[in-house]
């Protein structure tokens, strides 16, 4: 399947994956070139989020292959992989519960510049600065800093899962369905946001089930089921294949 | 492209985490033995007295199987863990206790008087412990179990204070039509047996019934079992009662079991005793209280038989458990059991 | 059955004057809606209006800081929120809120023994095998039929979507608060949970918060706008389609 | 001076009542703030904390029968807790993350019998003599009457190694990281973090902090194999208190216990146990998270 | 009684605290009592019958004792049961045996178990007991140190009993009671109440507690000056005590059962000494050690003297006892079965000291006499 010249980003060979007993992934490959948008869709319990957490090292027991930016991560440890450039927005949020909304946001940012504990003031600054950048493209963000983040709307706290993983501008993100629960005039500037990032140079691997506009964004698509990759193309493809359409887009 | 699978994609082919009871031999086995417990746990105490070094200690690990028994209903099955439970054991004790001493009543109406008092307590103490979570709630309890240590302590007139009670002597049992010789250690045992029993198959359909499901899913899940129509506080409060009951009822027969009631039932390392039994045995399984319990009282008593450093060996034993059995012993037998089976 | 109500028929639930403030923060302010018996209600609006906060003042879980709610004419301001649960009202949350470590079915079962039985100290669980039968059927319906032994924590996101459906229909409840009831699902599933939204809504009111328009429009006679905790609209789905404000701080491009 | 009184006790006797108070409060501060620091931002209940206590002071106690430098052993003590608490962690807590509360807490359990029992088996089961050091013995002067030099040393210590901790935690963002690592160690992980070199640092921090505390009560009671037991339940009710992983609430919460316990002495003398007690049954029950507890924080 | 009891060795029951706080003391307890057993079966036994020890730990904990002594009841079936060393656990000890016809030589000191409520015909009382041992000290102090006397004592039965014979003997020297502060048992931190009590300068401050509590309490009253002013008197001064709180108990007064440099003055204490030197790497026996030796050798002789080891004959026979063990004439009295016998005043130091275990001058001794003890009809014991 590999196309042609540069070396992808990311790249997942015969990806296995188990919880505790569980046979989940069932051998996953996919490859992510720098400056993409890559999508993966698949019915409930395909296993897409597998993937992203085998990728982002969360899930127990994996085998298989995944390099990043040439080297090989699999058994690395998962903080390593934020430090090579990975950020990664999990799906139901996961904001952290009795931190405020700043707090959240300052996590994003706290072990890029060298560990916990090891930033002096000046760092201080760049963090705010950062936070400031980041509140300007969700400026509900910016109204609640000081609020407790669990409390927040649950469309707030999806815009703030987003924004804690963009705070340290990373070199990839993987984001899992980032558009629920967004409401509608906000999903479409997400998606346009995304492409922006892409532009300054972001990549960008999508599990997404708002088809349509994943697909108006993506350059290429993968679909996920029983634990596999069984069909993968170019986006546009599947944007004129009527019986994509009906599958995966009509509501 | 491959049509998508009908249905969920790993239902078929791909195992399943959690077992299905009743499915392979071993599985028919461990739903035959969970649908028996009750005569399962019996059958193991009426032998026991045969295993355990001594009768002494035998009903000392009945009692106290019971007292960890209450305890799990609370920390295992509804996910509270209480530091206070020693004020339930001794509120039982001095109950029965001060029946028989001061008011020389009958020994089964001091032990029903007994779980009165304990249930009393649990009461009073639910009442305001509820109101706190988590190991707020834990250390609410210690405080307040601690509180009435200190008002037993001090009734010097009715509790004999530090030097404890003493002169519960129920030399014979009578009852009608036949009488017990307590002073007989093989009797005695299995005079508290039947209680013990009788409670254990309460518990046992406590937990099968509607309201054990209940607070299976208070444990679980606190916020939704309310958005679900249950009053949780209640039900949490019931549960405690419950517990102290049982505790209650495992103290009055521990201060007829050794004739005295020292003060130290009252004090929180009691407390601390139940938390250990339980969760050696396994938290939140039916049998493990009485594994628990046993294994505690026999390490305790057998090293400290062999060694004055007895206490360096059963804190090594309790790291290794710790480490190398999580789900505390009963728990790990079936967990074993379960994953050989399938 | 799904003709709309009539305007005159008694509301099942309304609110007066509803309000919720968070310390200085007015999440909702002086909300008075009505909802007929029967039917299908939307409630929309932009990320952090208020519909969830909304959805816990009429279920029960906040106090509301002002206004009531009368559930059948009954005012029920303040009760607790067992009681909401009892008098028949029902929610599904927006974040998955399942018993993690039970297994779907005993979600459900648990979830339909609480409109049963109660404090059933001593009989056996095995005496109300309705229970169990409700669970299964439950299940079935929303799809999720073959993970009934499965822990509720091992299920995928989309899955416990599903569950968190079921657990909020076993109560069998009059009227039925859906928060996103499709979010994280699939197309496909999401089509089938519109079905079985439309069967429910057969014999029950239902009200659900939902972002996906297309959807929403389709299923509702009645939509409720929500605006930075106040009411902005409220009306068929083409009069909020066409409402210049809905558009400009919600729909934008889309309906 | 004398003849003004409150509540028949003249106000001098109630004044050092009062600084009583705080000295006995600096040792509860510290042995709270060890313990509130790994409970509250680990989720684990440290059962060892007293051990950790008892063994300081005898380290402490020990090199000083060699050195006879008081101020080495207030180095020494807690840096060998710190080294054994770091131990303890990397080998017999780290495999139990993920487990919930009751692992820790009974490995903890288990532990301090050995750390207790290891004690009697090297040092015997009395315990050794210890008194102030040479130049800190004596009383001074505080105008309302004399009070023991060490004393007013052990509370101006404790102070200034609270305040060194508040900066620490406060100023650095090693109290974010290990807050959020308490609630959700993934998502810390994802965010580029090595959680379990913070747990480490934070385990080994509190450790030491009990070995501090040790060696400073050490000349107030002298060193036996059992002084670290009511010291554990002293710091449970200092912790919880004040607010599970409040720096703040902790120190609240000592200085408020020292105060109750030395003013109860002078009113009703055996009720000073009790008074612990029911003064966090009271907080509890009016303030269900602590004096300075975060809503949320834990259960 | 029983089958057992018929031959076989004579064994000899001996719950005490191995573990805890006061292992020191009990295990020199099960030293000293081994070392009666062994005397007594060098000597050639009873009848040709050995006697033998069975130690077990009552971890200090009263219900742990009762256990222990329904094993050694119900399972070993012993003779007779020697032990004990705190008064809630002797009275544990007491309560279990009495109910089952054991005779019980309690080597703990307690008032309670002289009362007709918990004593049993089988109850023996070999210890002092706290109104003794704080009415010699009492009577020793008062008149050298002076009359404005207060009271610190640990909240308890024990410390209360103590405070009772202190002030039962100053009511002959007119003390005035300037302070009577209560604190409670196992207290680490003794420096709220000690500002009030050096406030008032009394002349006399008696510390009606025991063990750690008496350690850290004495520790820390020199730490406020108290010595300055106050003379500081214990009831019971133990020898374990006084080596863990070290040069703080210079000058503390106190009375005990025994002191080894009794050896000094009495013949049988020096013999009892040097058994004891000699079986031990020249260690000397602390108070409650030679108790457990004293209180095996009760036990023994009794079944000498009655040639049986039936108890109602063993019992009748230790009434009769009138013996010199290790400390001068000792006897029980018929009515509670207390030990008759003298207390030693002795006064800490750290100067001066001829070997490490050189910690006490003896100041004086007051004999045995059963007027020092309550009266029998105070008790509760009918004539
Ligand atoms: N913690 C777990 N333990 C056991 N099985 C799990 C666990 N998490 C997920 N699974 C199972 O793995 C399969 C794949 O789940 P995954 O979350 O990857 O699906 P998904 O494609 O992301 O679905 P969705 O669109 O619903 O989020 C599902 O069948 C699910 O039941
Ligand atoms: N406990 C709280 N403290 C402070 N603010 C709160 C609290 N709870 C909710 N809020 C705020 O109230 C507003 C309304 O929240 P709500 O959850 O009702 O929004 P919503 O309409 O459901 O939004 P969404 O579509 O994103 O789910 C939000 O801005 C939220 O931040
Ligand atoms: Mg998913
Ligand atoms: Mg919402």
């Amino acid at each position: 399947m590999t196309t042609a010249a540069p070396a992808p980003l990311l790249a997942v060979e015969n990806l296995r994956a188990w919880y505790g007993h569980s046979h989940i992934l069932q051998g996953v490959s996919l490859q992510v070139r720098a400056g993409e948008i890559v999508t993966l869709v698949g019915r409930n319990g395909a296993g897409k989020t597998t993937t992203l957490k085998s990728i982002m090292g969360l899930v127990p027991k994996r085998e298989g292959r995944v390099t990043f930016a040439g080297q090989d991560i699999l058994d690395r440890p998962a903080h390593e992989r934020f430090h090579r450039g990975l950020a990664y927005v999990p799906e139901e949020r996961r904001i952290v519960p009795g931190l405020t909304v700043e707090e959240n946001l300052r996590l994003g940012i706290l072990a890029a510049r060298g560990g916990p504990g090891r930033g002096g003031r000046a760092s201080r600054r760049d963090e705010a600065r950062r936070i400031e950048v980041i509140a300007e493209t969700f400026p509900r963000l910016k109204q609640r800093l000081k609020q407790e983040a669990i409390t927040m709307s649950g469309g707030e706290q999806q815009m703030l899962a987003i924004a804690r993983a963009l705070m340290a501008e990373p070199v990839m993100v993987l984001l899992d369905e980032p558009s629920e629960g967004i409401m509608p005039i906000l999903v479409e500037e997400m998606f346009e946001q995304f492409v922006a990032m892409k532009r300054a140079g972001t990549t960008i691997l999508l599990v997404e089930q708002n088809v349509e506009l994943a697909l108006d964004v993506s350059d290429r698509v993968y679909i996920v089921d029983g634990g596999a990759v069984v069909y993968h193309a170019p986006a546009a493809e599947l944007r004129d294949d009527p019986e994509i359409q009906a599958r995966y887009c009509a509501v | 492209m491959s049509a998508p699978v009908p249905g969920h994609a790993l239902a078929q082919g791909t195992p399943l985490a959690a077992p299905r009871p009743g499915s392979g031999r071993t599985g028919r086995w461990l739903a035959l033995a969970s649908r028996h417990r009750v005569a399962l746990t019996l059958a193991f105490l009426v032998v026991f007295p045969w295993v355990a070094p001594y009768q002494a200690l035998a009903v000392n690990i009945l009692v106290l199987g019971l007292y960890a028994l209450g305890f799990n209903l609370l920390f295992g099955y509804t996910g509270l863990l209480s530091f206070g439970h020693a004020a339930f054991l001794g509120g039982g004790a001095y109950g029965c206790g001060i029946a028989i001493v001061h008011y020389g009543l009958h020994p089964v109406l001091a032990l029903v008087a007994g779980t009165l008092l304990a249930t009393f307590i649990a009461a009073a103490m639910g009442v305001l412990a509820i109101r706190t979570r988590g190991i707020y709630f834990a250390m609410t309890t210690l405080a307040l179990s601690m509180c009435v240590y200190y008002a037993f302590y001090r009734a010097e007139a009715f509790t004999g204070g530090e030097n404890g009670l003493r002169g519960i002597n129920v030399p014979v049992l009578t009852l009608p039509g036949f009488l017990l010789d307590l002073l007989d250690p093989v009797v005695k045992y299995y005079a508290v047996l039947a209680v013990v029993g009788g409670a254990v198959w309460l518990f046992s359909r406590l937990l099968s019934s509607p309201f054990g499901a209940a607070l299976k899913a208070i444990r679980e899940n606190e916020g939704r079992a309310q958005a679900c129509g249950y009053d949780v506080r209640r039900m949490k409060l019931v549960a405690f009662v419950i517990s102290g009951a049982l505790c209650g009822l495992a103290g009055a027969l521990q201060a007829i079991h050794l004739s005295i009631v020292p003060i130290e039932t009252m004090h929180y390392a009691t407390s601390g005793q139940a938390v250990m039994m339980a969760l050696l045995g396994g938290m939140g399984t039916f049998f493990g209280p009485f594994i628990g319990a046993a294994t505690f009282s026999l390490l305790q008593d057998g090293l400290s038989t062999l060694t004055s450093h007895w206490q360096l060996f059963v804190g090594a034993i309790f790291i290794a458990f710790v480490l190398f059995l999580p789900l505390g012993i009963w728990g790990e037998v079936l967990a074993r059991l379960r994953r050989a089976g399938w | 059955m799904v003709s709309a109500a009539a305007p005159t028929a008694p509301p099942i639930l309304a609110t007066e004057g509803l309000g919720k403030r968070f310390g200085h923060f007015r999440a909702l302010s002086g909300v008075s809606v009505a909802f007929p018996e029967g039917g299908i209600t939307a409630i929309i609006g932009p990320n952090g209006a208020g519909k969830s906060t909304f959805f816990n003042l009429i279920s029960g879980a906040f106090r509301p800081s002002e206004g009531r709610v009368l559930f059948r004419g009954r005012d029920i301001t303040g009760a607790a929120p067992h009681h909401f649960a009892r008098m028949g009202i029902a929610k599904s949350f927006q974040i998955t809120n399942v018993f993690p470590h039970l297994t779907v079915r005993e979600n459900v079962r648990v979830a339909a023994q609480a409109r049963r039985v109660r404090f059933g100290f001593f009989r056996d669980r095995s005496a109300y095998p309705e229970l169990a039968e409700r669970a299964e059927i439950l299940l079935g319906e929303v799809g999720l039929g073959a993970r009934m032994d499965r822990l509720a924590r091992e299920l995928a996101h989309g899955e416990q979507r599903a569950l968190e459906i079921a657990v909020a229909l076993a109560a069998e409840p009059a009227l039925l608060l859906l928060d996103e009831p499709t979010a994280g699902m699939s197309p496909e599933e999401t089509r089938e949970m519109m079905d079985l939204v439309q069967r429910l809504a057969e014999t029950r009111t239902l009200i659900l918060v939902e972002h996906k328009m297309k959807l929403v429009m389709g299923l509702c006679r009645r939509l409720v706008v929500l605006h930075q905790g106040q009411l902005l609209a409220e009306g068929g789905p083409d009069d909020i389609r066409a409402h210049p404000e809905v558009r400009r701080v919600y729909l934008g491009k889309t309906a | 001076m004398t003849d003004l009184s409150l509540g028949g006790f003249p106000l001098d006797l109630l004044a050092l009542q009062l600084v009583t108070g705080i000295a006995l409060g600096a040792i509860y501060v510290l042995v709270g703030i060890g313990l509130s620091l790994i409970f509250g931002l680990m989720n684990v209940v440290n059962f060892a904390h007293g051990a950790f206590f008892m063994v300081g002071a005898y380290v402490g106690v020990f090199l000083y029968g060699y050195t006879g430098s008081f101020w080495l052993s207030l180095v020494a003590a807690p840096l060998a807790m710190g080294l054994l608490g770091l131990a303890v962690e990397r080998v017999l807590v780290r495999p139990l993350y993920g487990r919930g509360i009751d692992d820790p807490l009974l490995l903890t359990f288990g532990l301090s019998y050995c750390m207790v029992e290891s004690v009697r088996i090297a040092f015997g089961l009395t315990g050794l003599p210890f008194g102030a050091p040479p130049d800190l013995r004596g009383a001074v002067d505080l105008g309302i009457g004399y009070f023991p030099l060490y004393r007013l040393f052990l509370i101006a210590f404790s102070l200034t190694v609270v305040g060194a901790l508040w900066l620490f935690i406060e100023r650095t963002s090693f109290g974010l990281v290990i807050r959020a690592g308490a609630r959700d160690p993934q998502i810390v992980q994802v965010l580029g973090i090595e959680i379990s070199k913070v747990w480490l640092a934070v385990f080994g921090l509190g450790c030491a902090l009990a070995g501090l505390a040790g060696i400073l009560a050490a000349p107030l009671q002298g060193v036996t194999p059992e002084m670290g037991i009511p010291v554990l339940a002293e710091a449970f009710v200092v912790t919880v208190v004040g607010g599970m992983g409040s720096l703040a609430g902790a120190v609240l919460a000592g200085l408020l216990v020292g105060i109750v316990v030395a003013m109860t002495s002078l009113v009703a003398p055996d009720m000073t146990k009790m008074a612990i007690f029911a003064l966090m049954a009271l907080v509890l029950l009016v303030r269900p998270r602590g004096l300075l507890g975060r809503a949320g924080a834990l259960g | 009684r029983s089958a057992a009891a018929q031959g076989g060795p004579i064994k000899i029951g001996f719950p005490v605290p191995l573990t805890g706080a006061f292992g020191a003391e009990a295990n020199d307890q099960v030293r000293a009592a081994q070392l009666a057993v062994r005397e007594f079966n060098e000597a050639g036994g009873f009848q040709g019958r050995q006697a033998e020890l069975l130690v077990r730990d009552d971890k200090i904990n009263p219900g742990e004792a009762a256990s222990r002594t329904l094993e050694l009841i119900e399972k070993d079936k012993v003779n007779f049961l020697v032990g004990g060393l705190s008064a809630a656990v002797t009275l544990s000890i007491n309560n279990v045996a009495r109910e089952r016809g054991v005779i019980y030589n309690s080597i703990s000191q307690s008032d309670a178990i002289n009362e007709a409520k918990d004593f049993g015909r089988f109850t023996f009382h070999e210890a002092l007991n706290p109104h003794m041992t704080a009415g010699a000290v009492g009577r020793y102090v008062f008149p050298k140190s002076g009359k404005r006397v207060a009271f610190l004592s640990a909240d308890y039965a024990y410390g209360h009993e103590m405070m009772r014979g202190f002030k039962r003997a100053g009511e002959a020297s007119g003390i005035e009671v300037v302070a009577d502060i209560r604190h409670p048992i196992g207290a680490s931190d003794y420096s709220a109440f000690l500002p009030r009590i050096a406030a008032l300068k009394p002349d006399v401050l008696c510390l009606c507690n025991f063990g750690r509590d008496q350690v850290v309490s004495i520790q820390q009253a020199t730490e406020f000056g108290l010595k300055r002013n106050t003379k500081l008197v214990a009831p019971v001064l133990l020898f374990t005590s006084r080596k863990a709180g070290g040069e703080a108990f210079d000058g503390v007064i106190g009375g005990t059962s025994y002191y080894w440099r009794l050896e000094d003055t009495v013949p049988s204490a020096k013999a009892f000494n040097d058994k004891f030197r000699a079986a031990y790497n020249g260690a000397v026996p602390s108070d409650y050690g030679a108790l457990g030796y004293a209180g095996v050798r009760s036990v023994l002789e009794g079944v000498k003297a009655a040639g049986s080891v039936e108890t109602d004959r063993v019992v009748a026979a230790m009434e009769g006892l009138k013996a010199d063990f290790y400390k001068g004439p000792q006897s029980f009295r018929k009515c509670d079965h207390q030990l008759v016998q003298s207390v030693l005043i002795v006064e800490s130091k750290s100067k001066g000291m001829k070997t490490p275990d050189d910690v006490f001058t003896i100041l004086g001794t007051e004999g045995p006499d059963e007027r020092f003890l309550r009266g029998c009809d105070e008790l509760g014991h009918k004539a």
